[in-house]
This record gives structure tokens, sequence and C-alpha cells, in this order.
């Protein structure tokens, strides 16, 4: 399997989820500038942390306008899979790809922390690694993360199970303690917190291995049965 | 100031105005016997600047001097960026702590932000990669709600700068003293890694190379930065402030990843970042140090304001700004890296053999002056130097052993205190793991890094403790070093080597500049025997409010060497049942 | 030549965690008579244009300026001429 | 009553990095008319009060609203009768 990881300017984190994908998961990995246009013989796409334009006006949004985020749309609306993290996640809502939109912190700091996740649902493709329910620890580092969205888009998020992960304890006031969701078809996961951080019993722990081994599996599934 | 009202030469000399950039008589009577006439406005400006504490470090030179700065694995000493230190495998380390005091206490959020921002560019400027920050602060009382606001805004200005740029921060110390209550300290650290083949110096050399300006554009942002904050804070402090420097981190996010692509291009003759004295002291230190001249046009200057003036533009302070030089005919090249980027890039001038900086100005020359008298010939002095009465006084009383009857509340009692209290308020708001090499995170001994694709790893720590340093500067200076170098081993480090942020007073009055030659002598002792030599450092100088100096806070910067992952130890208890020893006196 | 206020604002039923920040610091602060405050931003644009202004700011806004998914927005036109 | 609108906008000579973002990203949206953006707060204070409202306003703005050192203010009142 294929993985993109898209770079912006300013994202940071593009070279941890590159060595998560190439190292720990050992998959093929590539980044792709910003300003490409394909994500031909890609099998999955990668929205990486950080800080793309600054975050200046809101988290996410000036990326929105990147050349490459057509194909990324094109990428997700094909059903194949997309996984935004932190600053991907915000950029997954500010381009409607996810709905809902991100807050400041309710404490108005930046936080960095491992935080405990229950899997809420371990029936994406992104999650079938872990057990439903299930509590794991994965970090967080953000300064705005703080999940809104209307009544109404909640209790459809509830009601399709796209909720995945949700915070142990309320860190910066989300939303039902919204961490991760994904679209209705269930090919594009936003999360908060840094899988990719977490691939690796020396920097603290592995929960985050099995997000992406889950796509993998999932990945090889679908295309053993299709060929 | 404006360039209309802009005085001439003689007006500079006789209404004595070089007094307000914060020449003596004494300083501008030698420029004139240098440079063989009266300079004017603009020339004045470039003096005052390079001739600050900041830039030449005239009043400590003296002391740097005793330093142990050589050993077996030093690559770089002092005079650079920052120093570097072999660690195998044709690898090496690279850092230095820089202090931001006076635009901290001016403004908080900014003045911390723009202090990582400068030292970071220290780093990336040698061609190295930054792979973690670190740093050292000291401020009032937190009963204080001014020091509250401090504190908050200066973390909030740390994280704000370092998360940007995807540096992850893992370490560094907080003091809470009245000492500091009117004078906060900001020093930060930067540690960066660099294959030896990449590791670049700035220097302006090969006569007709082509020197060009890349980065943010220049506004009048904090002109005379260095000579502030060379200065005591005063009542007026507010008012002389210009335009305070404002940080862009992305910007300097943009400008590193430029910069490390750029070093990998043959074209590249030199580099070097515009900290304090911007323009000036990038382009008079580059000639300087490659014993060539520049001459520069500075309407070719990318500018961010209408109707600069040679003196503001020199003396600008803008942040996320290089100047490089680069060879002759290959600009274009180096032009399309910067595009790339989304990053400016302009040639404004050309290096000559004349040992000369010679600025253009709407087709005027308003300034021609030898590089080396306002790089290297700085005045140097050996202040008088008296035994504080405070000193003696201590010395003369008897030891007391403190007589504790409720160890539970006492020991309570000392974790309240914020200077003891866990700092995770702080670290929980840095970015400490972004790119995923942080072994042992904040609140450790030292932090470890590990160094991806080897089985090594770097420790690193900042320590000083300035209540001792006042009590004893000599014994208090070798407490600071071996405190640090016993972070670093109990970590499962060998010591490398140290930077050193040197925090004072007014170096005019004796006692202070005793606690200056006390505590360099304690420090350079201590290194020696530790063998551990100092590669590179900062001086702040004058940190006073109406008149009552901080303690002295030589802040120690070191970074050791872990041979194997698994030789990483950390600080707590691990299981019951585990033997405790007591190792030492 | 045009100069654009631009207010954007946090719908009303969105929580605004910095104006609830805001409003506890000036209550400590002894400024109890301050009931609400919320937090929004205010830009100021230049724009050198003869057509459309008014249409090319509304999209300018829709699309990036503000997130209208939590956000309003609105803004004002002032011609100025050149000194 | 009363609702007090407050701008805040960064000082002429301070740079502003986040209105040179958008700019440039409303450049790449082809909105290549815009010359300049200046990016500021806009507050609302919903103010229960009855004597000194300006003063006090004017109080809470260079002690908290607004960081003086880059930033500068000012403010409208507006009598609101609550219906
Ligand atoms: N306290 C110190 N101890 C050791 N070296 C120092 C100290 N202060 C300054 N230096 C060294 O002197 C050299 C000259 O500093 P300079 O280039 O003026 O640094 P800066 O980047 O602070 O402007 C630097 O290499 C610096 O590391």
């Amino acid at each position: 399997m294929k993985f993109a990881v898209i770079v912006f300017p300013g994202s940071n984190c593009d070279s941890d989820m590159f060595f998560a994908i190439q190292d720990a998961l050992q998959e093929e990995v590539a980044y792709v500038r910003h300003d490409e246009t394909s994500l031909e013989g890609f099998d999955g796409v990668l929205l990486p942390g950080g800080f793309s334009y600054g975050d200046y006006l809101r988290s996410g949004a000036i990326a929105c306008f990147s050349p490459i985020m057509d194909a990324v749309k094109k990428f997700a609306e094909e059903g194949k899979p997309v996984l935004g993290v932190c600053n991907g996640f915000q950029m997954l809502l500010e381009l409607g790809l996810l709905p809902g939109a991100m807050k400041r912190n309710d404490g108005l700091k930046f936080i960095c922390r491992p935080t405990e996740l229950k899997v809420e649902n371990n029936e994406t493709l992104f999650t079938t690694g872990y057990e439903k329910g299930e509590v794991i620890t994965i970090p967080v580092a953000h300064g705005e993360g703080n999940y809104e969205c209307d009544e109404k888009t909640l209790e459809a998020l509830e009601a399709n199970n796209q909720v995945v992960f949700r915070y142990e304890q309320a860190i910066n006031g989300s939303k039902a303690d919204i961490a991760g969701i994904t679209n209705e078809r269930g090919n594009v996961l936003g999360m908060m917190p840094h899988p990719e951080r977490a691939v690796e019993a020396l920097l603290g722990g592995d929960d985050g291995l099995r997000l992406f081994q889950s796509i993998v599996r999932n990945w090889r599934e679908s295309h053993v049965t299709t060929s | 100031m404006s360039l209309l009202l802009e005085p001439t030469a003689e007006r500079v000399k006789e209404e004595k105005l070089y007094r307000e950039m914060g020449l003596t008589d004494d300083e501008f009577a030698m420029i004139e016997e240098i440079i063989g006439r009266t300079p004017n406005w603009t020339e004045t400006g470039l003096f005052s600047v390079m001739w600050s504490e900041h830039c030449s470090y005239k009043n400590s030179k003296v002391l740097l001097k005793k330093f142990p700065t050589e050993g077996e694995r030093v690559l770089q000493g002092p005079g650079e960026g920052a120093g570097i230190i072999d660690i195998g495998d044709e690898q090496a380390v690279v850092f230095k702590v820089e202090s931001h005091n006076h635009p901290s206490a001016i403004e908080p959020y900014q003045g911390a932000a723009t202090g990582v921002g400068g030292i970071l560019r220290d780093v990336f400027s040698m061609g190295a990669r930054p792979i973690s920050l670190l740093n050292s602060l000291r401020f009032g009382e937190l009963t204080s709600p001014r020091v509250r606001y401090l504190f908050e805004e200066v973390v909030a200005g740390i994280a704000g700068y370092g998360n940007c740029m995807g540096v992850p921060t893992v370490g560094g110390e907080i003091q809470f003293d009245p000492c500091y209550e009117g004078n906060p300290l900001v020093n930060a650290m930067c540690v960066g890694l660099i294959d030896h083949k990449d590791i670049q110096k700035g220097q302006a050399k090969g006569v007709g190379n082509t020197v060009m300006y890349v980065g943010a554009s220049t506004g009048r942002d904090g002109i005379h930065g260095a000579t502030f904050a060379s200065e005591e804070l005063g009542e007026d402090s507010d008012e002389k402030r210009p335009a305070v420097q404002v940080g862009d981190p992305f910007m300097e996010k943009l400008l590193l990843e430029a910069c490390l692509e750029l070093i990998q291009n043959d074209a590249l003759v030199g580099i070097q970042d515009m900290g304090a004295a911007g323009l000036t002291s990038s382009s008079a230190e580059m000639a300087s140090k490659a014993g060539s001249g520049i001459e520069m046009n500075l309407d070719l200057v990318p500018q961010r304001e209408q109707g600069m003036t040679p003196y503001e533009m020199m003396l600008s302070e803008s942040q996320e700004r290089m100047l490089i030089v680069v060879k002759k005919g290959r600009e274009q090249e180096i032009k399309e890296i910067f595009d790339r980027w989304g990053l400016l890039s302009a040639e404004v001038g050309h290096v000559t053999d004349d040992k000369r900086l010679r600025l253009l100005h709407k087709g005027e020359v308003v300034a021609d002056l030898p590089v080396d008298a306002l790089a290297e010939e700085a005045p140097v002095y050996h202040k008088p130097s008296s035994v504080p009465a405070y000193y003696e006084t201590f010395q003369q009383q008897e030891e007391k052993t403190p007589v504790v009857d409720d160890y539970k509340e006492t020991l309570l009692k000392l974790l309240a205190q914020p200077t003891i209290a866990s700092k995770e308020w702080v670290y929980d708001q840095y970015d400490y793991m972004v790119q995923t090499n942080t072994v042992v995170e904040p609140g450790s001994d030292a932090a470890v890094v590990r160094i991806r694709g080897t089985r090594k790893a770097l420790a690193m720590t900042t320590d000083c403790n300035s209540r001792y340093l006042y009590l004893d500067p000599e014994v208090g200076g070798q407490i600071a070093i071996a405190e640090a170098a016993r972070n670093v081993v109990c970590s499962g480090g060998v010591p490398l080597g140290l930077t050193d942020g040197l925090n004072y007073g007014s170096p005019d009055k004796p006692e202070i500049f005793w606690q200056l030659e006390k505590s360099t002598d304690g420090m350079s002792e201590a290194c020696r025997v530790l063998e551990t030599p100092v590669i590179g450092g900062n001086v702040s100088l004058y940190n006073e409010t109406a008149g009552v100096a901080i303690y002295p806070t030589p802040v120690i910067g070191m970074v050791g060497l872990i041979e194997d992952i698994d030789h990483i130890t950390t600080q707590g208890f691990k299981q019951a049942g585990d033997v405790i020893y007591l190792v030492g006196e | 030549m045009y100069k654009v206020k631009v207010y954007v604002t946090l719908r009303e039923s969105v929580l605004d965690p910095q104006g609830g920040a805001v409003k506890r610091a000036l209550h400590t602060m002894e400024y109890k008579e301050v009931e609400e405050v919320r937090i929004g931003k205010y830009m100021e644009l230049t724009v050198n244009s003869t057509d459309n202004v008014e249409q090319r700011i509304d999209e300018m806004c829709s699309k990036l300026l503000a997130n209208t998914v939590i956000e309003d927005y609105r803004f004002e036109i002032e011609e100025v001429v050149p000194s």
C-alpha cells in the first residue's frame, strides 16, 4: 500500500507521519507538495499536523485553497482512505469533507500530553485493529481542538456511528468529548490526537500503530476481493 | 528621526547626539580617529550598535577569554552563530543560548517568541536542523499580577513560536525571586544536528560575489534593540521602544526549510542570520571574518514601510531575515529556491576587496567605514572590581543548621514553592514531542532526544542556581556547571560541552563586575576539571531596575552524548523493593 | 481605491471560550458591570478595483475570511480618494 | 444597558504576519485587487451600568482588551433599551 503525506507550507508533523509509515508500519510512503495536482498511484492520503500557513486566520483555512486539495477531495469522493491528524483534521473540516468546525481550546492554551481515548467505533477501516470500547493512549498537541457543531449534526454523527474516538477526560471543551470523526461513508477520518507519535515503545507507547495497520489490512482485504 | 530631519555630522558631534545611541564621548573620539573624520548620522548609528555590549562584548571579553573553549571534539568554538561538537559518524551537534530579557520585559509574548526565533536562526544558519529547544526563565514572585502576566505571556510566546516551527521544547528551568521583579530573564537555547559536510560559515568571501538578502522584508522594528538590550531599564523604557518586533514563526519555518535546501547548493559561499543590529552586524561581521568588504545598495533592500532611511534600514531588527553570499552568476538558482518556498530574495550588493562597508542610497554613498573597526576594534574595557559589602558580611556569619521539627510539613512547604513545584503547567503548553525523537520528556533531570537512524541520543539541560551565585559567585559558578553535568550524567550521557548565558547587572558597578569576574573564574575552573569546553554563549548585562541588579545568573546549557539508547536512565523510582543508594558526599 | 472593513463574529448559538475568559478577567478587575463579552475579528482590506467590489468582497468573506459553519460576517465599503 | 463595540488594531508600523498570510492567500485565490490586509479584533461587550461608562470602558481597553505596546483601540457605545 502506498501512502501520500501532503506537505503544506508550515506543516511540521509531515516527517513524523512519513517515518511512522516507513519505519514502524513498513509500507511505502512519499511526500506530495501542496502545489502538486495529482495523487495518481497512491492508495491512502495523510494530511499531517503542524501549522499550515501559520494557522493564521483559522487553523487549516488557508491550506484548503492549495492546488492539491482538488485531488484530495476527489480521492475522498472515490471512497479511498484519507486521514487528517490535528491540523489535517482542521483542514478536513474547513474543506467540508467532515462536518463541524474547530474553536480554540476552552482553556485558551496549547496542550501537549499523552491522552486517553475511547475507541467508540471499531468498524471503520481505520479502527478494526482495536476493540470496541478499548481505551488507548495517544498524545495530543494542539491549541484549537475544541470541536463544535450544531445539535442536528451531532445527532447525525452519533446516529451513524461517526464518532470514532472520544476523550476519556474532557481536555479542550470539545462537544461530546469528540476526538475524532469520520464522514458518513467512513473513508475519511479526522482526529486531533497524533497516532503517528505513538508507534514506538521507546517514545512512550505504540497504541497508534494499530490505526495504520488497520488501514493497510482493510485495504489489502478489499483489494484481494476485488481483483 | 525621519529622513528630512536627519542631523548632520556636525550636529551629531556638537550636540553629542551619539550619547543617545549609547556611545560615550571617548568612544566617539575613537571613531573619529579611526575613520579620520566625523561620522555622519548613519555611520554613528552603525558604530553604536556594533560597539554595544550585545555585539562587541566590550565589557565581558576579558572574562570570556578565561573559558576553556577547546577539546578533541570541538569543531567550532565561540565566534560563529553557534558552537559545534563532533558526535561521531560524520555528525555533529550545534548549540547556543541567547537572551531576550529586555524585549520580554516590555512585550513578554513577542519578546520571548522572537528570542526563540533568533536562537533558531543562529543554529540553522550554521547549516544544522534544529532538533530541540530549551529555555531558562526568571521572574519575580508570583504574588504580583504583573509578574503573573509576564510569566504567562513569556511561556505562551515560547510555545507559540517553538510549536509552530515544529521544534520540540524539551527542557528548561524556572526560578522565582524578588530580584527579577522588574527585570525578568528569558534565555532560550537551541540544539541542532548537522552532517560535517554541511557546516556553514558566516563569511563574505570572493571578491565580486553577490550579497543577497532573503526572508522577511524590513520594517522599522526594534530599531536600536541592540543598544536597548545593553542599557538598564528605566522609567522611560516605555517611550524608548520604537516598534516592538513581532515574530512570524510561519515565515521562519519556511526560511528554515529554504536555508537547509540552500546549504546543499555549492553556489552558497556564506550565510548569517540578521539578529540584533540586523543588516549592520551581519554585513560587517561577514566581511570582517573573511577579510573582505561589502558594498550594498539599500534601495534594493525589501522594505515593508515607506520612506525608510538608511539608518532605519541598517538598524532594523525585523525578524526572519538572513544575509547570504553566493557565487557570482548563480543568483538565479538561489532565487528559485526561495521562490519555491514563497520567500523574498534580493540581490543587494557584492563583495569587495577594500575591507570597507559601503552603503548606497538613492545614488549617494551614505556610509563608508572600515569593517574591522566596526566588528573587531570596539574598545575593550576592564572595569574596576571590588568586593561587595554584602559578601563580606555573609562570610563572617556563622554556619547555621536549620532545625526541622515536622519533616512532612517542611517537605510540603518546600514543594509548594513555585521554584520547586512541578512545572507541568508550563511544559504542557510546549509541544515537546514533535519530530518524534523525544525519549525523556520535560520533568526529568535532562531531556533526552534520540538521533534517528543511529543508536545514539543526546541529553540536554539548562541550569543555574542564582542564589548560590549571589552568596558566593565563585563557588556558585562551579555549582552551576556541576549541576548541569550531573543532570547529563544521570540521564546516561557524557557531557560534550556547554553554552552559557551570562545575565548580570551593570558592569559599571565594581561590585557587579566582581560578581562577573568571580563567577566566570568558578565556571572556568569547573569546566576544566570536568573537561567540558564552552563552545559559545551570550552576555546580557545591565539587568537592573531602579538601580538594583538581579542576582548573577549565568545560565548553563549543557549537552551530553548517550552512546546507546539502552543507557538512558530516568529519574523516578521504578519499583517497590528496589534498593536506594545515596552517592557522593 | 476602497477601504473595506470586515467584521467576523461567532454565531450567537456558539459558545465563545475567549469571550468568557475575558469577561471573568474583567470581573476580577472589578468591572462587574460587564455582562457579556463576545470576541470576533476585525479586518481592514485595502482594495484596488473597479468592478463588482461588493460581490467580490462577499465571496472573499464566505470562502475564506469567515467560516460560515460557526461564524457570521458583515462588511462596509468606503471609497478612498488617494491623496 | 449599553452595547459597546471595541476595535483593536495593530499599530501602524507593527508587523502583521496574519494579515500578510491572508493577503497572499487572497492573491492565490485570484483576488489580486487586495493590496493590504490588517487583522485585528472586534469585541462586543454588554454593559449594565449607569456611571462613567465611557471612562470605564477606556480603562478596560487600556488595561486588558488591548495590548497598548503594539495595539491601538477605539470603541463605540450605544445605549440599548431592553425590550
Ligand atoms: N558567555 C559567553 N561564553 C562563551 N562564549 C560567548 C559568550 N557570549 C558570547 N560568546 C560567543 O561570542 C561569539 C560572538 O557572539 P556574536 O556573534 O556577537 O553572538 P550573537 O549571536 O549573540 O550576536 C559567539 O560565538 C558567542 O558564542
